[in-house]
């Protein structure tokens, strides 16, 4: 266990950027936070969470996967992989460091996919316990511990320092290069995760039943009534999508400057009427079947194929930012209770 | 407020409607989600009008107004203008609809109690001011601080199409609305610029402000259309960004109602009605005042022309300061 | 490591008009040689740059080893542009996808039932002469296949030419409508399979339009068939072909992945959305 | 994915010389999508298209691309090869690398860039070309005369000799026109009224012209072959149908002071009035302005002596409906205000008189009885001073007009001989710029004004009229003997400008028809269409395009007939192809593109179609009737979704050209 | 065929077809010089020109881009040069607004017989447009290479 004054965390920020790219949560001109490079002036948020989820940092919005140069009939590719390069994420909560664990089973499976891979390995993940939880959130429900972040790194902040505590030999390697740390004790943190804890207790979600959902409940749930009236209202937007950190559905597409063709994957989102549709028909043509894959996907086929494990680590990012106010907690509770 | 709830009631088990469009209760204080309630119960279990019913209604009609039998939908002042726009553009049938206006003095939610510094909210009082309990303890805050953006600027408390009222018939009020883009306008080029750099850099390309928006109700919006030339699903690069929102603006230019729903949803609070209160702006400037949804006979400005309207080199001549 | 979403560049060496809407694509790689291995049922992404990528049957049999073939309907963007390209077009490939007919298993040994209609032949194409190349590991082989007319029949000279003339093969061709030139069965699909009441033994695999599939298996559960014992093959709007980009999910499978081949009873588990 | 064939032109040495045609034909031939590339010296020739047309077969080719001059000079002629091999005609796209590359630039390595970007884009839009048929609408068989002067009455004629209908309308009480108020014609001296009147008795009884005199047209929708018109006819307060003109209730009204209009106001005209004996149709009219029984409802007079009992004090107007396949427009001209002519003291002196009123002074029928007589003292002039392009060849001046008024030299020679001619002791000066006579015997009746009948030409302007002492003091300059001239004249008479009628201008936004900057009708091409009017079915007879004399009116009101014939004759006509086509599945039904058509093509209906889950939605959505629509594509932009595209300029073929050009 | 030279803007001209595009030919029929850079479209009327197509323009790398129609009063459909001044009177002001240099789109009314004045536009705008340099802010880097 190491500590860091928190009048000192520029300088620890500096020693990590020395040889890397940092991202620390910053924010934004509207005070919401943000992740981006940290350079120097930059602040540390102290909100509880970034707008967007830390899945950015693997996976992010649009990725060119290759490109193409096409002469009358010839077609040659080219490569446009971004070189790899090392780099941190400071400041990531315990609910997205476990999506880190759900995107992996999706994308780390063989076939692999390579670019998710390749910023997967050079990332040192520094997580942050939060300290001031806000009532959106519900990772408690997934047992997550949010006093005990994981990462390559867990760190803690009361009010006086940082406390470091590095997880795992990429972890304990970052570590060994930063001399500003200073030594501490480990039960310095304990009265802090305690209460953490204590505050995690009261969430309202925090020990939300997720009994309806789970391996196998596809037949239970699929034809339930209760998805019409919960996708009433949905506008088919992406913002739960977009900012959920567990979300990655994508499309390729491709962009043609008519020079050269560049293939890109981007987010794309369930919940949008184009996802599925087929110039032949469309298999799910109303919002109700796109609004049910989304939460299916998350809490029974998901799942169903990664031993029980939910796709939804209780951020409460969607609790917050959709437009109409329909999220995953009320999908659970109306769902729970018609299960009844 | 708790007169709304009683005349859904009233309207439902009257029969003059079979469906009641209004907004129900969240698991919190502020997240009421619009919801059809289809019945007595439904709406006394779930139904509520309260400070945080901000969400605009009238877009909903134009499905929900096509269904089989009558409608009841609530509508605030700013959302009778969409309202009446969209049965302009013959978007909505009327006569499957029961409006019922009921007057409002602003709207808050979850969002623009956390920009006032809420954190970990699990109630709130209403009153002069408002009180809100979080996991740290009570914090009190005035209520014009809490209230959403386009409360702050509110320019009508008039409905202007309803066949009932709940509350006094208002009148349109002076707003400053404008004030915002005339700063922006009296920027340099560099700074507003990098201002909307900034502001537009954040857009994540969810289309919640496209989706929530009742003017933008295309069938098949061009962005999602791959023969439109500017299909794209994600904001690739700053042209991306741009290219979206002007397209945006311009699409809903003068049948925007300024009901501020855009940057109401916008995750990453970008001020995108500041793009449209430019065009409103402009078209108040130069082609003379014009408030879309604000009466049934106006001729919308794009579909119209003076022969001595201003040459477009009026842009060159105006300055970065229009008067 | 190999990244699966890069593909290969592969040319068009021969172009086949089957019918007015089909054609057959002959694609090798840069080398000359077949891009790849494949098992029967199983598909490859193929693009051109530009216009776009799209997933497709491999219609040739693996026991091909000079080259790829891919019949495609004209349909869409993609198909358009393929159908209009020139011998000599080099196009983007990258496969195989899915899980393929399970030939050597469940087939093994089995008098096989295969059941298409139109543009439907072009997966089970794969299969037949999968199997035909291994005759000896199959029992009798029974071919239904319909069309709107004549010249909608693809491989129509292949059948007629080699299959019809092999032992213990029995094609049974129909066409929707009566029309001069044709002296064979006239009727839908679903009609001629019960007509024709195969032993329900058979193990059956069926590619076709939706609403083929649908009443050509109720006519066989009528006629006393085991949904364990008929396998189709589907589609679905895909992008990535590699069970990630979410699109073609199904409940818990990905039909690209888990799929395209599945057996009724195993579709039977899934949520009706396909 | 089409099969694309480029065709590069040399234009002899027009393109040839600035652009490298070789490389141009090369660099396109990589494009994709082509299977053919050339150049040859003259695509529009005949060798030219048939190189065209057999390699349309031989490569079977789907699109063509020309690289040559503007596609409006060539454009058709190459759909037309490209028809003749079967290919259809709009598949053809012209790159403009001549009026637009070849003959601006003259570096040739920056000229052939350009070519091939132009062809580049001409490619890019035609593999986006789709195949297009041209509609048919019918043709009715009526054509609208506006305008029933000398121009219109020829027209008229012309038409209804071939047997067509043809109505005349015209705002004044009569027809006519200008014509009637001239005395005499040059160069012959022949009366006007002699030659015209019969005209107008022929239209009067042609059973295929119909006249709606002292009417305006109001409204005109529709398009050629279908023109719906709107014609207001006044309320003249007098049953046309039973006054038989007997003239008896102009001569008993008690309203004696009204304005002679028919003699520019020299003299005075009842309340009802007949505007001159020859009228037709000859039937009264109550000038409302000055009847005291439509002003006060006092009088009633006309009432009571009309034995055909034919007034009407309660008359309204009338609006009548009719359809046309073809408008003619002969809306004439005006002489200028000459109130704004201060130096020449038109408004001063009585005895300052236009061309326009010499005329009517020198006329029997006119207020001296054809005595030639000073208006302010009635006395016999005895000098007389012309004044020659008062308002016409105005350099930029905001009182005149920078164009010739091209009549005034001629009917001046004919004012100044006629004086001489009937009143020997007259002195006449003319005072002139140039003297334009480039007609057939024009010079000759000139020579003979100045020759035979001794008028004196001065070249020189006058610089001031002064009325001084009954006389009229003129201070001129003489430019040949460079020196001041004074004389004290009696009369002086003023060549006013003509301009085109003031009621021009908003008929020609009714009938959607150009004008240029001086307000004649623009025509669609001046040398090759002068009677026609770019918009398809409009056609234009007579000075309302643009200074004429009676021959050459005659002649184009006839040349106009003939067109107007010619398009009434066919029983259908092939619409444009290139028309606005809405995508229902998209169609929003806002009616925004209904709002900027101005065509009125766009209606809307409501339409059932497939909804999810098998069910049917009711959709207000629009349709374009391709036979109204002209193609100007407001409707496209109007459209939000994008559902509404223009065939031949669809949304994707103008992107794909801007791809090209950018690059 | 590259031609080496310095940096000269891409100019998109739009043209209505029944004046300005008959008014660029009149200023080559008279053989008026204007810089190769300008490029001509045709459209059948100024209110084709949907701003899309604008800002297609700068994407693809124009920088600058300039309509010309009828005059006002003279469209060939009667009205469309009115709909297009005001669209594009709305759509400058907002590119203005949002930072991007206005003086890299334009509006000209050229009639058929204006050849000289479309000539001395086109040379007016490419000078306004050099002198302000390649379009940056609006400018779709994918298209950049």
């Amino acid at each position: 266990m190491k500590k860091i004054a928190i009048s000192e965390l520029n300088s620890l920020f500096a020693a990590i950027a020395a040889d890397r790219k940092l991202y620390i949560p910053t924010d934004d001109s509207t005070g919401q936070s943000q992740f981006t490079i940290w350079e120097e002036g930059s602040i540390l948020s102290r909100n509880v969470n970034t707008v967007r989820s830390a899945k950015d940092s693997f996976f992010p919005q649009v990725e060119n996967l290759m490109g193409f140069k096409v002469t009358g009939k010839q077609i040659e590719l080219i490569e446009t992989r971004d070189p790899a390069e090392s780099f941190a994420v400071f400041g990531v909560r315990a609910c997205d460091v476990r999506s880190f664990d759900i995107l992996d089973r999706v994308f780390l499976t063989e076939p692999v996919d390579t670019y998710y891979a390749q910023r997967r390995e050079n990332v040192c993940i520094i997580s942050l316990a939060c300290g001031k939880p806000s009532e959106t959130c519900f990772c408690t429900a997934f047992g997550i511990d949010p006093a005990e972040p994981k990462g390559d790194v867990t760190c803690w902040m009361t009010g006086e320092a940082l406390y470091w505590q590095p997880n795992t030999e990429k972890g304990e390697a970052l570590t060994a290069q930063l001399s500003v740390l200073v030594d501490a004790d480990v039960a310095d943190i304990e009265q802090e995760k305690a209460a953490i804890r204590a505050t995690a207790e009261k969430l309202p979600f925090g020990k939300l039943d997720l009994s309806a959902f789970g391996q196998g409940k596809t037949k239970e749930l699929f034809n339930r009534p209760e998805w019409k009236a919960l996708s009433q209202s949905c506008l088919g937007c992406g913002t739960c999508t977009f900012i959920c950190p567990t979300c990655q559905c994508y499309d390729i597409q491709e962009f043609n400057n008519g020079k050269t063709v560049k293939r890109f994957r981007c987010w794309d989102s369930c919940m949008y009427s184009d996802f599925t549709k087929m110039s032949a028909g469309q298999p799910r043509p109303t919002q109700t079947e796109r609004f049910r894959q989304r939460f299916m996907h998350k809490l029974v086929y998901y799942p169903d194929n990664n031993e029980g494990i939910f796709a939804c680590v209780g951020c409460g990012r969607c609790l917050r930012k959709c437009p109409i106010h329909m999220n995953i907690v009320k999908v659970i509770k109306t769902m729970g209770e018609g299960t009844k | 407020m708790q007169r709304v709830k009683e005349k859904a009631i009233e309207l439902l088990r009257s029969g003059e409607v079979s469906r009641v469009l209004g907004w129900k209760t969240g698991e919190f204080f502020y997240d009421l989600t619009p919801a059809v309630f289809e019945s007595v119960e439904e709406v006394e279990k779930g139904f509520v009008f309260s400070l945080f019913s901000g969400a605009n209604l009238s877009k909903y009609l134009i499905a929900e107004s096509k269904k089989e039998g009558k409608i009841a939908v609530f509508l605030k002042p700013c959302d009778s203008f969409s309202f009446v726009q969209l049965q302009k553009e013959h978007r909505i049938k009327r006569e499957n609809i029961y409006a019922v206006g009921i007057q409002c003095d602003g709207m808050c939610d979850g969002e623009s109690l956390r920009s006032a510094g809420c954190e970990g909210m699990t109630g709130v009082e209403d009153g002069e001011s408002l009180t809100v309990h979080t996991l740290y303890g009570d914090q009190v805050i005035e209520k014009k601080e809490a209230l959403l953006g386009k409360c702050q600027t509110c320019k009508s408390k008039r409905i202007v199409d309803f066949d009932e009222l709940i509350g006094q018939q208002g009148e349109d009020v002076p707003s400053d609305r404008f004030a915002e883009v005339a700063k922006l306008e009296a920027m340099t080029p560099e700074e507003r610029f990098a201002f909307w750099r900034t502001e537009l850099s954040r857009c994540i390309r969810c289309n919640a402000c496209r989706n929530v928006c009742p003017a933008c109700s295309c069938e098949k919006c061009v962005f999602d259309n791959p023969v439109s030339g500017v299909q794209n699903k994600a904001v690739a690069d700053s042209f991306e960004e741009n290219m979206f929102h002007i397209i945006r603006a311009f699409h809903v230019t003068a049948r925007c109602t300024d009901c501020g729903e855009c940057s109401r949803v916008c995750p990453q609070n970008i001020p995108l009605h500041l793009l449209n209160r430019k065009f409103i702006k402009d078209i108040n400037e130069l082609y003379g005042d014009y408030q879309a949804g604000a009466d049934f006979d106006s001729r919308p400005p794009l579909m119209d022309f003076r022969m001595d309207d201003p040459e477009p080199s009026v842009i060159y001549t105006r300055g970065g300061a229009a008067k | 490591m190999r990244e699966p979403l890069i593909p290969m560049i592969g040319v068009v060496t021969n172009i086949r008009v089957d019918t007015p809407d089909v054609k057959t694509f002959r694609v090798v790689g840069l080398d000359g040689k077949k891009p790849f291995l494949h098992i029967p049922g199983q598909c490859a992404m193929l693009s051109i740059p530009g216009v776009g990528e799209a997933l497709f049957s491999i219609t040739s049999s693996p026991t091909e080893e000079a080259f790829l073939e891919f019949s495609i309907k004209k349909c869409g963007c993609v198909t358009e542009w393929l159908h209009a390209m020139e011998p000599g077009q080099q196009v983007t490939i990258r496969g195989p996808y899915g899980n393929g007919f399970p030939v050597n298993t469940d087939f093994a040994g089995k008098d096989l039932l295969f059941i298409a209609g139109g543009i439907g032949l072009a997966p089970l194409h794969s299969v037949i002469n999968y199997c035909r190349a291994h005759r000896a590991n199959y029992g009798n082989i029974d071919i239904v296949y319909g069309s709107r007319s004549k010249a909608d029949l693809v491989d129509f000279e292949e059948i007629l030419n080699v299959w019809c003339k092999e032992d213990g093969i029995n094609v049974h061709l129909t066409i929707d409508n009566a029309q001069p030139d044709w002296d064979g069965h006239v009727g839908f699909v679903p009609n001629y399979v019960k007509e024709l009441n195969p032993d329900t033994k058979k193990t059956v695999v069926m590619c076709g339009p939706p609403i083929m599939i649908k009443f050509t298996l109720a006519g066989l559960m009528d006629l006393g068939f085991d949904r364990t014992n008929i396998y189709t093959t589907m589609e679905l709007k895909m992008k990535c072909a590699l069970g990630k980009c979410g699109r073609c999910n199904i409940g818990n499978k990905y039909v690209c992945k888990d799929g395209p081949v599945f057996r009724f009873d195993q579709l039977d588990e899934l949520p009706d959305e396909y | 994915m089409q099969k694309i064939g480029v065709f590069v032109c040399w234009c002899g040495s027009n393109i040839a010389a600035t652009v490298d045609v070789e490389a141009v034909s090369q660099a396109l031939a990589q494009e994709p999508g082509v299977v053919f590339s050339t150049n040859y010296q003259y695509m529009c020739s005949q060798t030219g298209q048939d190189l065209i047309r057999d390699k349309i077969k031989e490569y079977g080719l789907t699109g063509v691309v020309v690289c040559s001059c503007s596609p409006r000079m060539h454009e058709n002629t190459f759909r037309k090869t490209c028809e003749k091999a079967g290919l259809n005609p709009y598949m053809v796209e012209i790159a403009n690398i001549r009026e637009q590359c070849s003959w601006i630039h003259k570096d040739k390595a920056e000229a052939t860039e350009k070519a091939i970007i132009l062809g580049r884009a001409a490619i890019a839009k035609v593999q986006l070309n789709a195949p297009l048929q041209a509609g048919t609408s019918p043709v009715k068989k009526r054509a609208l005369v506006i305008g029933g002067g000398i121009a219109g009455i020829q027209t008229a004629l012309d038409i209804a000799d071939a047997g067509f209908q043809v109505d005349i309308v015209e705002k004044k009480p009569t027809i006519g026109g200008k014509m009637t108020q001239i005395d005499k014609t040059f160069p012959t001296l022949d009366c006007a009224a002699c030659i015209l009147t019969p005209k107008m008795v022929d239209c009067a009884q042609n059973e295929n012209i119909h006249i709606y005199a002292y009417s305006e047209v109001e409204a005109v929708k529709g398009f050629v072959g279908n023109f719906k018109v709107t014609i207001r006819k006044k309320a003249r307060f007098v049953d046309t149908t039973k006054c038989t003109g007997c003239g008896l209730c102009t001569e008993k009204c008690p309203q004696k002071k009204v304005p002679n209009e028919f003699n520019l106001g020299l003299d005075n005209r009842r309340a009802i009035y007949i505007p001159f004996a020859q009228a037709v149709p000859k039937v009264a009219t109550i000038d409302p302005d000055y009847c005291n029984m439509l002003k006060n409802g006092k009088c009633g007079v006309c009432a009571k002596v009309c034995g055909a009992n034919a007034i009407d004090y309660k008359q309204q107007d009338e609006l009548i409906e009719e359809e046309y396949g073809a408008i003619v427009a002969a809306t004439g001209f005006n002489p200028i205000d000459l109130s704004k002519f201060n130096e020449f003291g038109y408004s001063q002196s009585p005895d300052v008189v236009s061309s326009l009123e010499f005329e009517r002074l020198m006329n029997a029928a006119g207020p001296t009885g054809g005595t030639l007589l000073r208006p302010s003292d009635g006395k016999h002039p005895h000098t007389i001073v012309f004044v020659q392009c008062v308002g016409s060849r105005c350099d930029g001046g905001e009182k005149g007009k920078p164009y010739c008024s091209k009549i005034c030299c001629m009917y001046t020679a004919k004012h100044a001989m006629l004086c001489r001619e009937k009143y020997p002791d007259t002195d006449v000066y003319v005072f002139y710029i140039d003297v334009r006579t480039p007609g057939k015997n024009f010079d000759e009746f000139y020579r003979r004004a100045v020759e035979e009948y001794g008028v004196h030409y001065i070249k020189g302007m006058v610089g001031k009229v002064v009325p001084e002492n009954g006389k009229l003091k003129v201070q001129a300059s003489d430019l040949l003997d460079n020196r001041q001239l004074h004389i004290d004249a009696d009369m002086v008479v003023l060549a006013a400008a003509i301009e085109p009628d003031k009621s021009a201008r908003p008929l020609a936004t009714m009938l959607t028809a150009s004008m240029d900057t001086n307000d004649f009708f623009t025509e669609a091409h001046p040398k090759l269409r002068p009677v026609e009017s770019p918009t398809a079915g409009i056609f234009l007879s007579g000075a309302c395009q643009g200074p004429k004399d009676i021959p050459e009116t005659v002649a184009q009101a006839g040349a106009a007939a003939s067109k107007v014939i010619g398009l009434l004759s066919k029983d259908h006509l092939l619409c444009n192809p290139c028309t606005a086509q809405p995508d229902e599945m998209m169609c929003n039904g806002c009616s925004s593109c209904e709002k900027v058509c101005p065509y009125g093509a766009i209606t809307y209906i409501d339409k059932e179609f497939r909804g999810p889950n098998r069910t049917t939605l009711l959709r207000r959505v629009a349709q374009v009737n391709p036979a109204v629509c002209q193609g100007c594509g407001a409707c496209t932009v109007a459209c939000m979704s994008g559902a509404m595209d223009l065939k031949g300029f669809s949304n994707r073929q103008i992107m794909a050209e801007v791809d090209a050009i950018c690059k | 065929m590259q031609v080496n030279k310095e940096w000269t803007p891409t100019i998109v001209a739009f043209c209505c077809n029944w004046c300005s595009y008959a008014g660029a030919d009149l200023s080559g029929t008279n053989r008026l010089q204007y810089p190769a850079n300008v490029k001509i479209i045709r459209i059948p009327c100024s209110c084709r020109l949907n701003p899309m197509f604008i800002l297609r323009a700068f994407q693809r790398g124009a920088d600058g881009v300039i309509l010309c129609g009828c005059h006002p009063g003279d469209c060939h459909y009667t009205t469309g040069n009115y709909y297009a001044r005001r669209r594009m009177t709305l759509l400058f002001s907002m590119l203005e607004y949002l930072g991007i240099e206005r003086e890299r789109t334009r509006v000209e009314w050229v009639s058929a017989a204006e050849g000289a004045k479309f000539a001395a536009t086109m040379n007016d705008f490419v000078k306004t447009v050099t002198a302000l340099g390649e379009n940056k802010r609006l400018e779709d880097l994918r298209c950049k290479e």
